[in-house]
């Protein structure tokens, strides 16, 4: 219960504060808000004993019975993690923000959003019900879009919240349809009850599609190649937004995702494959382009694509333990899983921190463009270390945690090697070599990092305001992310035990309390293979690093140069204009064009129908005989038609259309039917007087000149449309299967004291007809009224007057 | 035969007169040359064929039914208080839409009335 | 004269009331006013004005004298119509009428339009001239204008 | 010259009381012989219609001074009204009833709630035409 | 038993039309009394699906005539869902009505025109006679041809025109749709004609002319042939275009449903098998379409159309679980259309211009109705817990069930489209420089704003109560997919 | 023998109107061809006059006065129009 | 007699569909109208049988009726056609008095932005 209202929290707290906001003058609004995270921080921690010792805490309130729907939250090893780091990111973040952002902006809206994210993403990781997670993740995606164009004025902000928002709510929509699909399979929505159910269904081809779809969820939200575009441009975010969400919990919503879906999907080849191959590329692509990049956001953004590929990756290699359930022998797969977490924690505090470094960076000379800086440690000693830190734990260097997760992951690639399983052995060699390069392309930005920004020379022209070091309290933030950089390095084992336990034990649950899925980590493990990997990442990155101006080069050969922001770009631009195209191709405004679409339709569906299931099977056995006279009339009838498609005269058109009615009068006497004879003569009468009156002020038809063809096309429907009336109708009349009701209406004298039935039908058995019929006459009478006499004053603008 | 056979045959007799009638007067209108000419066939020799079949008719009803049917006669008053208004105004029509009398006519005494007027008062409408 | 009538329907419903006892009948009301009839053609002479049913002998005799006329111009007109070879001369001519009244000239025009071989084109706007078509003026001129001057007779019989 | 309708102003004078009457005749006889309230409706207006014709509107509307729209909305208040008597009688909506009566000078006759409900109809239709012919002549 | 009740839904908005006639000249009474006999007809209709939940459905014998000889209204909880949310979005409308529709409108019977459209909504929802139907949508028709055309604007008059022709001739394929349907079974009583075509089972004629009813209420829904609604939806006043939105395609998709799956429910793989075709076309049709235009009103129209080729998505599936994915949907639609029309034809009001790049930066002078559009969008695209999601969720879900990959596919993905489409029009016009200075922009009225507000607080609730819905919806899931309790009801002891 | 001669007397009627729409298409007037559309009018009701006798039924007697009252009032709107061009004036000018 | 017919109702549907094709306003106007009559006709052939009966009066104490439902319905469709036609033709009126035109292809609306 209490673990539900700690999702509500922020979201009550958004909705204050715009009124707190209105209230206080002197102080700054986050103070009110940093309150929150604190006190839910606190809360989660005071969770870690019992989770520790396995205990999970589960609560359900129901929503929509009917479907399934319900708001169910799951805390356990995992979603701890991932809560902790939301509230604790969270409160230094809305710390950092609070010396960041002036008074002049608008906080209140900047702190619902931050608010609203926080909601959402304890929500994310709360979840057990599939659709509640969905409802979170999809309300991280707006909070997130509301909060890069937080300044919604610059272009540029409102673009890459566009991206971001079509990216990640389109991967949500193949989620939703994944967990759809889920449910169809297992009965269920609760992730725990599915864990529980799915191995039954693994071989249902839906199973694939479902992990697939899924996966596409989590590689569009975690910036997975090639969904990881939208990142870059979401550093239009203030600069503690970044650091909050695009580099320490939203982004990693997608990799909770793949680890909560380990149990569910894990074992299978396919999500070994694509999960560890999207991650090892994309770890590679966002290194690779980091390096170009001049723009210090901009270029930890990459890094953050490609790290996140490398947690990724890691996910996917340890699901490789749970092909075969539990072994001794597959457990040392677990450890790439291990890995992962660990590395999804040391990440979030030196990525943190380096978000910061730059914001201060910016903040305080009022530009992050690489080429523009230098110099910067003299004046700013304390930001220097942090970024000194964060960077170094980035490139995988002591003493920094960074250096424990990278060597976890080295060694989970080696691993992975020897993997006998989904006959990995050349594959495994390739993610090998391509983790090992990604690593030295991370060595070289993190190095450019901080030896371009920090050392060589100051430029006080560049810049565009005064240097000096930045406020205090801007620099608690990251000191306090920079101290945890280097306390995990000393400490790991804490974390691995107290909080890394339980979640393997919720990504394992058949390997609960196995020997070894929580291994003791160790800075020094001997010279094995990861460590000469290391070695070579450092030689061979430091090489880079000093020659970079020599090979920058490669960034312009084309298959580099090719740009997937370009291809982006170019798809949005090219699908609003082929959808212009098209639809003007056949939305053309002439009444002509619709029609003959209407026609079309009828004759294919209708008449290849009557073709198709040769419904045309005709009895003429019952036909009344046909006096002279009538077929004459008939025949003057066809004529009086067939004269009006030539009729060179409006009037002559008119009268002829007169001719038809009045004999089609005739036609119902002969039928013996008075009452539609008298109607039939006394409304055509007065149609044809209603075309005279407003005939007057129209102008002599003028000869259509229609081409040849089209008149021919025309005529060519025309007769389809006219055939199939008339084969459906007789063979319509060849058919009936009833007798119709009507017989019962020669009773009209007994029933309804009439004896002329048509009028009885109509005053009484189906008198709601004829009432509604004079209410179709008084509208069409008022509205003729209303249409000429209302002429509103304001003129054609094309635009709505009222 | 009865009295009411004569009756019903004498109807007959005269609704095939009126069938008679309406053909020829349906020959006029194809045959005459102009407009003028075929509203005589028209409005006359055909309001004659509609009389005589309508006479008919009553005289059949009469004499088979002995029913008088006031809507027949009615019908018959109506044919001849309307049929001749109606040529009337659609001549008059055809002639002030200047409709061309046929090259045949001989005299024409309404010509200079109607249009000796007509341009004096156009003449009028100029000046104010 | 709506006097006449007004009495005459009034005798009608006496009669009525008188002769039936429990039931109203049309056929009653018939009699009665037949009965109405007799009694008003004696007494005329006290209202100072004409028997009002006189008109309707009048109207009668208007009457035969249009469907002689009308049997007579239709034979004529069919003639025309069917001779092999079409001889007419058709044309419009004018006359100016004696009658007043609308609906005077509205009879006369109405009769002449009926019967073959005439249309009335116009009325002038005085109301006093006629504008004929004649299917051909030049052999039924005179016998036309002979059938206006009767009618004209008889139209004013019963009008005036 | 002037044209001078005399003739047809004359004729349409009793023609349209000929009208009239068989309109009325019409609707009345409705139940038992063709006709009703829309035919009988359509009837009577095809007399105003020939009304217009002959006349200007003007003439007319100083005959006939009513507001034709006014008519129509009437006569649908009554058929829907007929259909919403019922319900206050606790029958079905739109229920008819019919019975024969006695009553003085016309005896024994049958009176039914359809006449109510077809002289909506009637007026309905009777209104409607008239104002849809008087709208657009009026707006040349 | 007397279930006079169940007429109210038509009769109370006819008669207030009617009544409204009279008081043309009183623009307040007139106001007052709209509202009061609107919110009537909204208690009336709850009422009536209440009763519903208790006494099944329920019947009304017009002059007590039993079926199938007589006309009678059937109310059956599909049916009745939409006549509530038909009403209640009606009253709401009438609320922006009042301060945007000017009196001139007022003066010319603009009011008792609405109310007659409800009127041959609510009754074309309410009929179970074939030939009423059509009665009724000439009802509604007629009054939507007025209520288009009301303004006499060259856009309004040319586009109406094509509005017109256009169902004239669909009121003709419907009419000789009956008359064919008529000659081969003898029959217009719905239920009725459902027995009668079990009983011969649905051969090729019957199967032929379900066709001709595909048509019509194609024509009528906007499913696959709905090239006349985007110039005609975008050519009314906002109340009217959107009442439109909400309203006009619906009962096409309502007519839609109760045919197929009351009566030529037999033949699937032709008759469903098309309209999952058509649905697609039309979601794919409507994407592009949305994305092609600039100006707010094509954009908006165009999501009616994607709008029904979802809806339709779920008659094509065909189970339970979809139908009552399309009921959702439904309902959601209605009330967000309106929304969204609502929303566009304020923004238009206040600037004066009609394309996304003339305007910029409303956000900051109209902040309210900035949320509310991103209200809307939200709730368009499906995001939870807004009114739009659950629909998706069960549509999802029957798709799965029945294999339909490819409806599945094309309608999630559709979402997509409306989101990007409205995203264009909050970024461009909402976001970004505000053009207007705050001195000289046009005020917004309460009364523009409170509807939409009202609006917004349904679609949340919608979405967040849909428990609330859950047993009439699948009360009326469970009658689409089980025509014998439709025609038990209808025919009871007379069949 | 009473048949015949009403049958014949039905297809000489329908022969004159067929004769009749053939003047319609032909013109060349416009009162040429209201001149026969008023005949196939009057036709018409001789028509359904004979059709009443051989169907032994007054039902149809009140359409031949509805057609004769409405061909009527049809001439009258179209000679107005081609006359004066409208057909109900708003106020008589001359 | 019902072939006869049926062929009619084609001829005239086939007429009115080159009507409304077409890209004069009146003509897609008289297209309707044609229309209607065709679909009424078509309704009449629906009963159970052409002349086969009395007319359903009963006071004429006929062995047998023609069919009385399809006339009841075709009534009603008549005076619907009639208030569509009536409105759609004042519709077409309007449109010429505002825009001067007639020509369907000079009236295309939105698309012409
Ligand atoms: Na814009
Ligand atoms: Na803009």
């Amino acid at each position: 219960m209490t673990i539900t209202l700690s999702i509500f929290i922020p979201f009550l707290a958004a909705i204050f504060i715009p009124f707190i906001y209105k209230r206080i003058q002197n102080r700054h609004i986050g103070w009110f808000v940093i309150i929150v995270p604190i006190a839910l921080f606190i809360f989660l921690a005071s969770f870690i004993p019992s989770i520790a010792n396995g205990s999970t805490y589960m609560h359900t309130i129901r929503w929509i019975d009917s479907a399934g729907i319900h708001f169910a939250t799951y805390l356990d090893g995992l979603s701890l993690i991932f809560a902790l780091l939301i509230t604790g990111v969270g409160s230094l973040v809305i710390l950092y923000s609070i010396y960041y952002l002036s008074e002049r902006e608008s906080l209140g809206r900047f702190y619902v959003y931050l608010l609203l994210f926080m909601g959402a993403m304890l929500g994310v990781v709360l979840s057990d019900n599939l659709m509640m997670l969905y409802v979170f993740w999809e309300l991280t995606s707006i909070s997130s879009f509301l909060l890069i164009a937080f300044w919604y004025h610059r272009k540029k902000s409102r673009y890459g919240a566009q991206k971001s928002m079509l990216i990640t709510v389109s991967g949500g929509i193949a989620m939703l349809a994944g967990f759809i699909m889920l449910q169809s399979l297992t009965g269920s929505f609760s992730v725990r009850e599915i864990v529980a159910t799915i191995g039954q269904y693994t071989d249902e081809p839906l199973f694939l599609w479902a992990m697939l779809l899924v996966l596409l969820g989590a590689f569009t939200k975690s910036a997975q190649f090639p969904f990881h575009i939208w990142l870059p441009d979401a550093m239009e975010a203030p600069t503690p937004v970044s650091a909050y969400l695009h580099s320490a919990t939203m982004v990693k919503a997608g990799i909770y995702l793949v680890a909560r879906f380990t149990p569910i999907f894990g074992g299978e080849a396919v999500w070994f494959y694509t999960v560890s191959g999207v991650g090892l590329f994309t770890l590679l692509v966002g290194s690779f382009n980091a390096v170009k990049q001049t723009d210090l956001k901009a270029l930890l953004a990459y890094s953050t694509v490609s790290q996140l590929g490398l947690v990724m990756s890691l996910f996917g290699l340890g699901s490789v333990a749970l092909q075969h359930g539990y072994s001794p022998d597959s457990v040392i797969y677990t450890q790439a899983t291990f890995a992962a977490l660990f590395h999804l924690i040391n990440h979030s505090t030196f990525k943190g921190a380096l978000f910061m470094v730059v914001g201060i960076v910016d903040h305080e000379l009022g530009t992050r463009d690489i080429r523009r800086l230098g110099g910067l440690m003299a004046f700013m000693p304390i930001t220097f270390t942090i970024a000194l830190i964060g960077s170094f734990s980035m490139a995988g260097l002591p003493p920094f945690n960074g250096f424990l997760s990278k060597e976890m992951f080295f060694e989970a690639l080696v691993n992975a090697r020897n993997l006998e399983v989904f006959s990995t052995g050349t594959v495994g060699t390739l993610f090998l070599v391509v983790a090992w390069i990604a690593s030295v392309f991370t060595f070289v930005y993190s190095m450019i990092i901080v030896f371009q920004t920090f050392f060589g020379e100051f430029h006080p022209e560049r810049v565009e305001k005064p240097s000096s070091e930045a406020s205090f309290g801007m620099l608690v933030a990251p000191s306090v992310l920079a101290i945890f950089v280097v306390g995990i390095f000393f400490f790991p084992n804490v974390v691995g035990n107290y909080l890394l336990r339980p979640a393997m034990t919720a990504i394992y649950p058949s390997f609960a309390g196995a020997e070894g899925l929580v291994p003791h980590i160790k800075a020094w493990h001997g010279f094995n293979p990861a460590l000469w990997m290391t070695i070579g990442v450092i030689i061979l990155g430091t090489i880079l690093y000093k020659l970079i101006k020599y090979w920058r080069g490669v960034y312009t050969i084309a298959p580099l140069r090719w740009n997937l922001d370009t291809a982006f770009n170019a798809g949005l631009t090219w699908l609003e204009g082929g959808s212009h195209f098209i639809t003007r191709m056949y939305m053309k405004g002439y009444l002509k064009d619709y029609l003959v679409y209407i026609f079309t339709f009828f004759i294919v569906a209708v008449g290849g129908s009557i073709l198709w299931t040769g419904s045309y099977s005709f009895d003429f056995t019952d036909n009344s005989p046909i006096a002279i006279n009538e077929f004459l009339i008939v025949l003057a009838m066809a004529g009086a038609a067939l004269a009006m498609i030539f009729a060179k005269s409006r009037m002559t058109a008119i009268i002829l259309n007169g001719v038809l009615g009045y004999s089609i009068a005739l036609l119902f006497v002969v039928f013996r039917a008075p009452d539609l004879a008298l109607t039939q003569t006394v409304v055509e009468t007065v149609t044809t007087a209603l075309f005279l009156l407003c005939f007057y002020f129209l102008p002599e038809w003028k000869k259509e000149r229609s081409a040849r063809k089209t008149k021919i096309m025309n005529g060519i429907i025309a007769l389809s449309a006219g055939t199939i009336v008339t084969v459906l109708a007789l063979a319509v009349q060849g058919n009936k299967m009833f007798e119709s009701i009507s017989v019962y209406f020669e009773d009209a004298y007994l029933l309804a004291g009439g004896k002329n039935i048509v009028n009885t039908i109509l005053g009484d058995f189906r008198a709601f007809d004829t009432m509604l019929e004079v209410v179709v006459l008084f509208i069409a009478g008022i509205g003729v009224f209303t249409l000429i006499k209302l002429k509103t004053g304001k003129e054609d603008k094309d635009i709505e007057d009222q | 035969m009865s009295v009411n056979e004569i009756g019903e045959f004498v109807g007959a007799l005269l609704i095939l007169l009126g069938g008679i009638a309406s053909v020829i007067s349906v020959f006029g209108l194809i045959r005459l040359p102009d407009v003028y000419t075929r509203s005589h066939a028209a409005t006359k020799s055909s309001t004659l064929a509609v009389l005589l079949t309508l006479s008919g008719t009553f005289l059949y009803f009469l004499f088979r039914e002995q029913f008088v049917s006031v809507r027949v006669l009615l019908g018959i008053v109506f044919v001849f208080l309307t049929a001749p208004v109606a040529g009337h105004l659609l001549v008059r029509a055809a002639y002030r839409s200047k409709v061309k009398l046929a090259d045949i006519s001989t005299e024409d005494e309404l010509h200079d009335v109607l249009y000796k007027i007509e341009s004096e008062n156009d003449g009028t409408s100029d000046k104010s | 004269m709506p006097a006449q009538l007004l009495l005459n329907l009034f005798i009608a419903f006496l009669w009525m009331t008188l002769i039936d006892e429990d039931e109203l009948k049309f056929t009653t009301f018939f009699a009665g006013f037949l009965v109405g009839i007799g009694i008003i053609f004696f007494m005329h002479r006290f209202f100072g004005t004409q028997f009002y049913l006189r008109r309707l002998f009048k109207t009668i005799k208007l009457l035969f004298i249009f469907i002689s006329e009308l049997t007579q111009s239709s034979i004529v007109v069919l003639g025309q119509i069917l001779s092999p070879k079409l001889k007419i001369k058709p044309g419009i001519f004018k006359y100016e009428t004696v009658l007043k009244s609308d609906v005077e000239v509205t009879m006369l025009s109405l009769l002449l339009t009926l019967t073959p071989g005439s249309v009335v084109m116009e009325v002038s706007p005085e109301g006093d001239t006629l504008y004929i078509h004649a299917m051909d003026v030049e052999q039924s001129k005179a016998g036309l204008i002979k059938q206006l001057k009767n009618f004209e007779k008889a139209i004013m019989e019963v009008t005036r | 010259m002037r044209i001078n309708d005399v003739i047809l102003r004359t004729v349409a004078r009793i023609v349209v009381f000929i009208i009239l009457t068989f309109g009325v005749e019409l609707f009345l006889s409705g139940h038992n012989n063709p006709g009703g309230g829309f035919i009988g409706g359509l009837v009577l207006s095809s007399a105003f219609v020939l009304l217009y014709l002959v006349n200007d509107i003007e003439t007319v509307r100083k005959g006939i001074p009513f507001d034709f729209k006014k008519i129509a909305a009437f006569g649908v208040l009554l058929a829907v009204g007929t259909g919403f008597g019922s319900v206050l009688f606790g029958e079905h909506f739109l229920t008819q009833a019919f019975g024969h009566f006695h009553l003085p000078i016309f005896g024994i006759t049958e009176l039914s709630t359809v006449v109510l409900f077809e002289a909506g109809v009637a007026l309905t239709v009777v209104g409607v035409v008239v104002t849809i012919i008087l709208t657009i002549s009026e707006d040349v | 038993m007397m279930n006079n009740i169940i007429v109210m839904p038509m009769i109370i908005p006819l008669l207030t039309g009617i009544i409204l006639i009279f008081l043309r000249s009183y623009t307040k009474t007139q106001r007052v009394f709209s509202i009061l006999s609107s919110i009537a007809t909204v208690v009336v209709s709850l009422v009536i699906l209440n009763r519903i939940q208790h006494e099944g459905i329920l019947r009304l014998d017009f002059g007590g005539w039993l079926p199938p000889y007589g006309i009678l209204f059937v109310a059956d909880s599909f049916s009745t869902l939409l006549v509530v949310t038909t009403s209640i979005v009606t009253s709401i409308l009438l609320i922006y009505a009042f301060s945007s529709i000017g009196k001139q409108h007022e003066h010319m019977f603009f009011y008792p025109f609405i109310f007659f459209l409800v009127a041959g909504v609510n009754g074309s929802f309410l009929t179970g006679d074939l030939f009423n139907m059509f009665v009724c949508f000439e009802v509604m028709l007629l009054s939507s041809y007025v209520l288009i055309t009301m303004g006499g604007r060259k856009i309004q008059l040319v586009e109406s025109i094509k509005y017109v022709t256009i169902n004239v001739l669909s009121s003709w394929f419907f009419l000789i749709g009956i008359a064919y349907l008529y000659g081969t079974v003898g029959t217009l009583n719905m239920a009725h004609l459902s027995v009668r075509v079990a009983e011969v089972g649905q051969g090729p004629l019957l199967t032929v002319i379900s066709l001709m009813f595909l048509i019509v209420f194609s024509l009528k829904a906007g499913l696959l042939l709905y090239f006349w609604l985007p110039g005609s939806y975008s050519a009314p006043p906002t109340v009217v275009a959107a009442l439109f939105g909400a309203l006009l395609t619906k009962v096409g998709i309502y007519a839609m449903f109760r045919i197929f799956t009351l009566i030529f429910y037999h033949e699937t793989v032709i008759t469903h098998t098309v309209i999952g075709i058509m649905a697609i076309l039309t979601m794919i049709g409507g994407s592009i379409g949305a994305l092609a235009h600039n100006d707010i009103r094509q954009i908006v129209s165009y999501n009616v159309v994607i709008a029904v080729g979802f809806i339709l998505a779920g008659l094509a599936i065909s189970s339970e679980v979809a139908f009552q994915g399309a009921i959702y949907y439904l309902i959601h639609d209605m009330i967000v259309k309106a929304l969204l029309f609502l929303i566009a034809g304020t923004m238009i009001y206040l600037t004066g211009k009609a394309k996304i790049q003339e305007m910029s930066g409303l956000i900051r002078n109209y902040p309210m109705l900035g949320w509310l559009f991103f209200i809307t969008m939200l709730s368009l695209t499906g995001i939870p817990p807004l009114s739009g999601f659950i629909s998706k969720v069960y549509l999802g879900q029957g798709a799965i069930e029945t294999g339909s990959y490819l409806l599945l596919a094309v309608a999630f993905i559709s979402g997509i489209f409306v989101l990007y489409s409205l995203l264009r029009i909050f970024l461009n016009s909402f976001w970004g420089e505000t053009i207007i200075s705050e001195d000289d922009d046009v005020p917004l009225k309460k009364g523009m704003l409170v509807p939409c507000v009202l609006f917004a607080i349904m679609t949340v609730a919608i979405g967040v109560g849909a428990e609330g819905l859950a047993p009439y919806v699948s009360d009326a899931a469970r009658t689409l997919m089980n025509p014998e309790i439709y025609i038990d009801a209808v025919l009871q002891g007379n069949r | 023998m009473i048949e015949t001669m009403l049958t014949v007397s039905l297809v000489l009627f329908s022969i004159t109107i067929l004769i009749a729409v053939v003047r319609i298409v032909l013109g060349p007037s416009m009162p040429d061809r209201v001149l026969a559309l008023d005949m196939i009018g009057v036709n018409l009701i001789a028509m359904i006059a004979v059709v009443s006798i051989i169907l032994k039924t007054k039902a149809f007697l009140e359409v031949i006065l509805i057609l004769g009252i409405l061909s009527f009032i049809g001439t009258i709107a179209f000679s107005k129009a081609i006359e004066r061009g409208v057909i109900v004036e708003r106020k008589r000018d001359r | 007699m019902e072939t006869l017919i049926t062929v009619l109702v084609g001829l005239l549907v086939t007429v009115a569909v080159y009507l409304l094709l077409s890209r004069n306003l009146i003509r897609v106007i008289l297209g309707t109208a044609v229309l209607s009559h065709a679909a009424h006709l078509l309704l009449m052939t629906m009963g159970n049988g052409l002349k086969k009966g009395s007319a359903p009066l009963l006071g004429e104490n006929a062995n047998s009726y023609v069919d009385a439902l399809p006339q009841a319905l075709i009534l009603t469709a008549i005076v619907i056609s009639f208030a569509v036609t009536a409105f759609l033709l004042v519709l077409a009126y309007r449109t010429y008095k505002k825009t001067g035109t007639d020509d369907l292809h000079a009236l295309r609306g939105f698309n012409d932005e």
